[in-house]
């Protein structure tokens, strides 16, 4: 057997909607998914489910968490966990905003340049080098500073900062998949390039793309709360995860202040990674837990008859 | 016979840091109703001269005529509707077809392509028929059968756009050996029925002595014999093509260990002897 | 007397529901002959082989008895294993450019399990290994040790990986469609290596492959296998010329050689 | 592909000395970037909406027009973009990085002490997350699918989940404030004086100068911020190394080698991670990157005197001489990580070696 792909690829492609399923049946998947639910929910009812203003400074200052506020009041008289459940409606829609606008930026891009190739190639893929040179936290710093400190500017800086990996990935698919047989066969068939692209190409890439997008919106969140923290996303008075872990490092002894927000974030972004996570497991077949039935030690015969019962006798 | 594919001084290059000249200077013709065979080992340079023929490669130099008519390399733009009667079938099912699209559609196109000529073909159900499979698993995806059969689509997706010339690059190679011969005979069953020509690349000299009306063997980039495939297959002459028969071990039974050349690369393989080239 | 006896091998991957791919296969492999184990993609004769040598992955539950002399292969720890290994029973893989590591040198890939399994030092070790080179005719022995795999062509690759498998004498050789990935001309030198090196060291060897040719070639015996059972055996002249079974006879037709030319005389 | 090299044309320089035409050519690149890196940066900061001018003196001298006039003139603002760049351009190839309009200082000489700073911090994270990391992976690669793989795999995501610079307040305030077994923020206790500049490295420089009870101290102060910023590349490489050496452990050659006898230990130093090297090395490359990000936020917590300090400043103060003067170093650190792995794989691979 002499195949030109490696059976990696081979069996990667054209297994997302299969994938999605299987994925969905993994206890990490399930428990990434009920977190990620609950925290939509409480952006959705946020409004409502606070108890108090998220922005009033009506409470008695730097209260401990006790029955007059479950987590507390800041050193302003908010309420804290008020302001906790309104975050929530902050930071998932600009994270997920981020991470579309850089996947559509990038796929766009990405695919110009694989599919065009020469010096249109060359020119974006210089652009891609330019910003992966920096790292990204110093480059969307500077780029939010230089717009102007506020979560726009922010998700601006964060969509610069993150569509050049899509855009090197989807160039590097699109350009093994323009040397693919099939591809080929479509052009001999006299497919024009743009029923190419669509018909042969962007299906394909679509998979790879949606794994590196979920597993993204973890880091777009780590991102936007990081810069907030920094002063240079959400501004004062804003209930704003990352703005609010800065508000506490002056009240350092208020323990209460920094410690919930932190755990906001750590399993909003913990859930997308469990979800992404086993997303790109399902899609590779290697690195799964090989559920049941083909063992990876037999590359070369077993496994395509378990995997597979239509055999040639099944014509 | 009319002439469907000519290519003359055909040489084909890679540059990398050492610029490898895979072809070097290879001429062949095909007529319609005919199937070439073109044999040899791996590198020898068979799959880069049907690459090229087809357009995938652009040649280093050499000409190659479709119907008389230059081909052009295969590039970004779409492809001329009278160069669709050249189809190719490739070496690896697992990618020749589109994992993300129902086989029907995709023999679909194939037929699309006929069309475009002004041509009548078969829906895709027949086509599946004709290959051997059931007609009713249009609707399904790729992954839902097995190498082989992926194979016998992407020949009727090939063969519905009614071509004048089908390239076959090791199409059979991939296959259980059980299905092997039978495959290259539904080819060129198939192939001749359809008045088409074929260039057949195999290293398996004992599936091309049974469906190839003539034969052409490359060593090193270089056809070194050429001829009848009875008469090249009973009368070897040039002494890569003796060694390379000589090394086919046949299931007969009777434990004849297969003649193994004296060294790797003797330097007879490369004697350019004339009297082998276009015999008969 | 066998050197490996191998009786109702079972093999079924998966915990909860098992496949069952071998069902109760028995060979017996004698010094000096080459066993054939013939079959289709899917037979399961690859993995038998895999068998032998506990190479399965740890899904795989095998049952039955394979037996080398007094030792029973089937359930050894894996360190008693590996005393076996390498040391009694070695194996050729399909494709020597993936079954050599790429980045060692073959020296380094000659002696390790030489050094680890009969205790050589360094100098002893390297003499047993252009000893070693020298007899499967890959030349410039000394030289070939300091390079890497990818500086050889594909069949002195399977030499080297031939050389590799018989560093340490050892009684069994399993051989996975050694010569698959080879050119025609190649893998007639190698079938005579294979051959040579059987009647030089009185080897019992177990030959999988599926090239019928191949096995009409060079195995003394033959053991065809589909869906996991061996349907027939017998030696190499009879099962070949007068087949029992009618899956053996439907392979033996399918074979090209067995074929008339479809091309009409013209004349 | 086999068949005759041609060779009618003379070989050129760079065909016979192949390094030096591959050193010729990175060199050339390398130019080509750090001129974009520097056209970008000024870009962004000279372009933007935000006024520099009132940024650098305050509201109140801001509104005076005599001075924001002089300043002006003196930082030569009054000039098209083009032209100031090329201005800082010339200055550059002089070695000059201009003065922050912030401190008054020399870029560079700012950039001399807070560029050792995070490579000290980096380099020690880089350290501990590929020996934790390689140790984790190859751990779960090999219990794959089994508990002990499902554990590492939500410690990994995990360690890919903390926000940093949360982590680094908690864990400032756990082990210092409260438990007081950590040591506080900067790099040196107050009482200690630095040492001599050799590397800058002051853990590095300590031992230069003889000086065991400074290095303990200064080690003592890496320990926190490094283990903080380790934690996400931890995670990043234990996913990565695991699915690199699952890849390698399904191919032949490792079959081979277990089929030889060998003891495991051997087959998974010798054979598993040789093979697995590449891969690792690159992502190694991308884990350094990924800790530079980081050491911004964990620079902001521990009040370390690093490059991420240093390019917050600027930003915030749309400092041009200062931000330019970090994207320059940031260039230069990129290009260097590549270098280096590059030229790893030539030595971990001989294929690339003697090609």
């Amino acid at each position: 057997m002499s195949a030109s792909t490696s059976p990696r690829t081979r069996l990667r492609r054209g297994r997302l909607f299969r994938a999605i399923p299987t994925a969905w049946r993994t206890p990490l998947a399930m428990v990434g998914a009920i977190i990620a639910l609950a925290w939509i929910v409480i952006a959705l009812i946020a409004p409502w489910a606070a108890p108090h203003d998220p922005l009033a400074q009506q409470l008695p200052r730097l209260t401990a968490p006790g029955d007059a506020s479950v987590l507390g009041t800041d050193q302003v008289g908010r309420d804290v966990f008020s302001r906790l459940l309104t975050g929530a409606r902050v930071t998932m829609p600009l994270a997920l905003l981020m991470v579309v606008s850089a996947t559509v930026l990038g796929t766009l891009i990405g695919s110009i340049a694989g599919f065009v190739g020469g010096w249109v190639d060359e020119t974006l893929m210089r652009l891609t080098d330019l910003i992966m040179a920096f790292p990204t936290v110093i480059l969307a710093m500077i780029i939010a500073a230089s717009l102007g400190p506020s979560l726009l500017n922010a998700v601006i800086a964060g969509i610069v900062v993150s569509w050049p990996q899509y855009a090197r990935v989807v160039r590097s698919l699109v350009l093994s998949l323009r040397t693919q047989n099939f591809v080929i066969a479509g052009r001999l068939l006299g497919y024009s390039p743009w029923r190419s692209l669509r018909s042969d190409i962007l299906p394909n890439v679509a998979g790879p793309v949606l794994v590196l997008a979920s597993l993204d919106i973890g880091t777009a969140i780590l991102l936007l709360t990081g810069l907030s923290f920094l002063g240079l996303g959400a501004q004062p008075p804003a209930a704003e995860w990352g703005s609010m872990i800065s508000g506490a490092m002056s009240h350092i002894d208020a323990w209460w202040l920094g410690v919930f927000p932190g755990l906001a974030i750590l399993t909003v972004v913990m859930a997308f990674n469990f979800i992404g996570d086993s997303l790109r497991d399902a899609l590779d077949p290697l690195s799964s837990a090989e559920r049941e039935g083909a063992a990876g030690g037999t590359e070369h015969e077993e496994p395509a008859a378990v995997e597979n019962p239509t055999t040639e006798e099944g014509r | 016979m009319s002439t469907v594919l000519e290519a003359t001084d055909l040489a084909v290059e890679y540059r990398g840091h050492r610029t490898v000249r895979a072809v070097d200077g290879v001429s062949l013709t095909i007529s319609a109703g005919e199937v070439l065979a073109l044999v040899g080992e791996s590198g020898c340079g068979k799959s880069s001269t049907a690459r090229a023929v087809i357009g995938m490669e652009k040649p280093h130099s050499g000409d190659i005529r479709f119907r008389g008519a230059p081909v052009p390399p295969l590039g970004l733009r779409r492809r001329k509707a009278e160069l669709t009667a050249m189809q190719m079938v490739f070496q690896d099912p697992n990618s020749s077809l589109n994992p993300r699209k129902r086989v029907g559609d995709q023999i679909a196109d194939g037929v699309t392509a006929a069309r475009s000529r002004g041509l009548s073909s078969d829906a895709p159900r027949q086509w599946l028929g004709a290959v051997g499979l059931d007609p009713d698993m249009v609707t399904r995806y790729p992954h839902q059968f097995s190498g082989g059969q992926r194979q016998r689509i992407a020949i009727a997706r090939a063969l519905a756009a009614q071509p004048d010339l089908l390239v076959a690059d090791e199409p059979i190679s991939a296959l259980d050996a059980s299905s092997q011969s039978e495959v290259a005979s539904m080819m060129r069953r198939l192939v001749l029925q359809a008045g088409a020509g074929m260039l057949f690349i195999s290293h398996d000299l004992s599936v091309v002595r049974i469906m190839a009306d003539r034969v052409a063997v490359m060593y090193r980039g270089r056809i070194v014999e050429s001829g009848p495939t009875a008469m090249v297959w009973a009368d070897p002459v040039h002494p890569y093509t003796k060694a390379l028969l000589g090394a086919i071990p046949h299931p007969d039974g009777k434990g004849v260990l297969p003649a193994a050349p004296a060294a790797e690369a003797p330097a007879e393989w490369h004697e350019e002897l004339p009297g082998a080239l276009d015999r008969g | 007397m066998s050197a490996l006896s191998i009786r109702d091998l079972t093999i079924a991957f998966g915990r909860h529901d098992p496949v069952q791919v071998v069902s109760g296969i028995s060979l017996d492999l004698s010094p000096g002959k080459i066993q054939g184990l013939a079959g289709e993609s899917g037979s399961g004769k690859t993995v038998s082989a895999m068998a032998v040598l506990g190479l399965l992955p740890a899904t795989a539950q095998v049952g039955g008895s394979i037996r080398l002399g007094t030792t029973e292969l089937v359930g050894l720890r894996p360190r008693e294993l590996n005393r076996v290994r390498g040391r009694r029973i070695a194996m050729v893989f399909q494709d020597p450019s993936a079954s050599l590591h790429p980045q060692l040198t073959i020296g380094a890939q000659l002696t390790d399990h030489v050094r680890a399994h009969l205790r050589l030092n360094r100098r002893d070790a390297r003499q047993r290994a252009i000893d070693l080179l020298t007899q499967v005719h890959v030349p410039d022995p000394a030289e070939a040790l300091r390079r890497y795999p990818h500086q050889f062509s594909g069949g002195q690759r399977q030499r080297i990986a031939i050389a590799v498998a018989l560093a340490c004498d050892p009684e069994v050789l399993l051989a996975d469609e050694p010569t698959t990935a080879l050119d025609v001309t190649v893998q007639a030198g190698i079938l005579h290596l294979l051959r040579e090196l059987v009647d030089q060291r009185d080897l019992a060897v177990l030959l999988v492959t599926h090239d019928l040719g191949v096995m009409s070639a060079v195995a003394d015996d033959v053991a065809v296998m589909r869906h996991g059972q061996i349907v027939e055996s017998g030696s190499t002249h009879d099962v070949f010329t007068t087949p029992q079974h009618a899956y053996t006879r439907t392979l033996l037709e399918s074979m090209p050689d067995a074929q008339q030319s479809l091309v009409e005389d013209d004349e | 592909m086999t068949a005759t090299t041609t060779s009618q044309k003379p070989a050129r320089l760079w065909q016979r000395w192949p390094l030096l035409g591959y050193i010729l050519r990175r060199l050339g690149t390398s130019v080509l970037l750090m001129l974009g890196v520097t056209m970008v940066t000024f870009v962004l900061t000279a372009l933007v909406p935000g006024d520099p001018v009132a940024a650098a003196l305050g509201e109140g001298a801001a509104s005076n027009p005599a001075t924001v006039a002089a300043y002006v003139e003196e930082h030569g603002l009054d000039k098209s973009i083009p032209e100031r760049y090329l201005i800082y351009l010339a200055a550059l190839l002089q070695g000059d990085l201009g003065t922050s309009i912030k401190t008054g200082r020399p870029v560079a000489t700012e950039l001399a002490t807070a560029v050792p700073a995070t490579v000290e911090i980096a380099l020690c994270a880089i350290v501990v997350s590929l020996a934790v990391g390689l140790a984790l992976g190859t751990i779960a690669a090999h219990h794959r699918g089994r508990a002990t793989d499902q554990v590492l795999r939500v410690v990994s995501l995990l360690g890919l989940s903390v926000p940093t610079f949360w982590l680094a307040i908690m864990a400032y305030h756990t082990f210092f404030l409260r438990l007081g077994v950590a040591p506080g923020a900067g790099r040196l206790d107050p009482t200690f004086t630095p040492p001599p500049t050799v590397t800058g490295l002051y853990t590095v420089d300590f031992i230069l100068g003889g000086d065991p009870v400074g290095f303990f101290d200064a080690l003592a102060h890496l320990a926190l911020p490094v283990l903080v910023l380790s934690l996400f590349t931890i995670g990043l490489l234990t996913r990565f190394i695991r699915a690199a050496v699952l890849e390698v452990l399904d191919t032949d050659y490792i079959r081979a080698a277990r089929a030889k006898g060998l003891p495991r230990r051997r087959v998974i130093g010798a054979y598993v991670l040789r093979g697995a090297s590449l891969p690792i090395l690159t992502v190694v490359g991308v884990a350094f990157g990924v800790l530079l990000s980081g050491t911004v936020l964990v620079e902001a917590v521990f009040a370390w005197p690093g490059l991420g300090t240093y390019a917050f400043n600027s930003a915030i103060n749309l400092d041009l001489p200062g931000v330019m003067g970090v994207g320059l170093v940031v260039g230069v650190i990129y290009l260097v990580i590549n270098f280096a792995v590059d030229l790893l794989y030539g030595v971990l691979d001989p294929r690339v070696r003697l090609a």
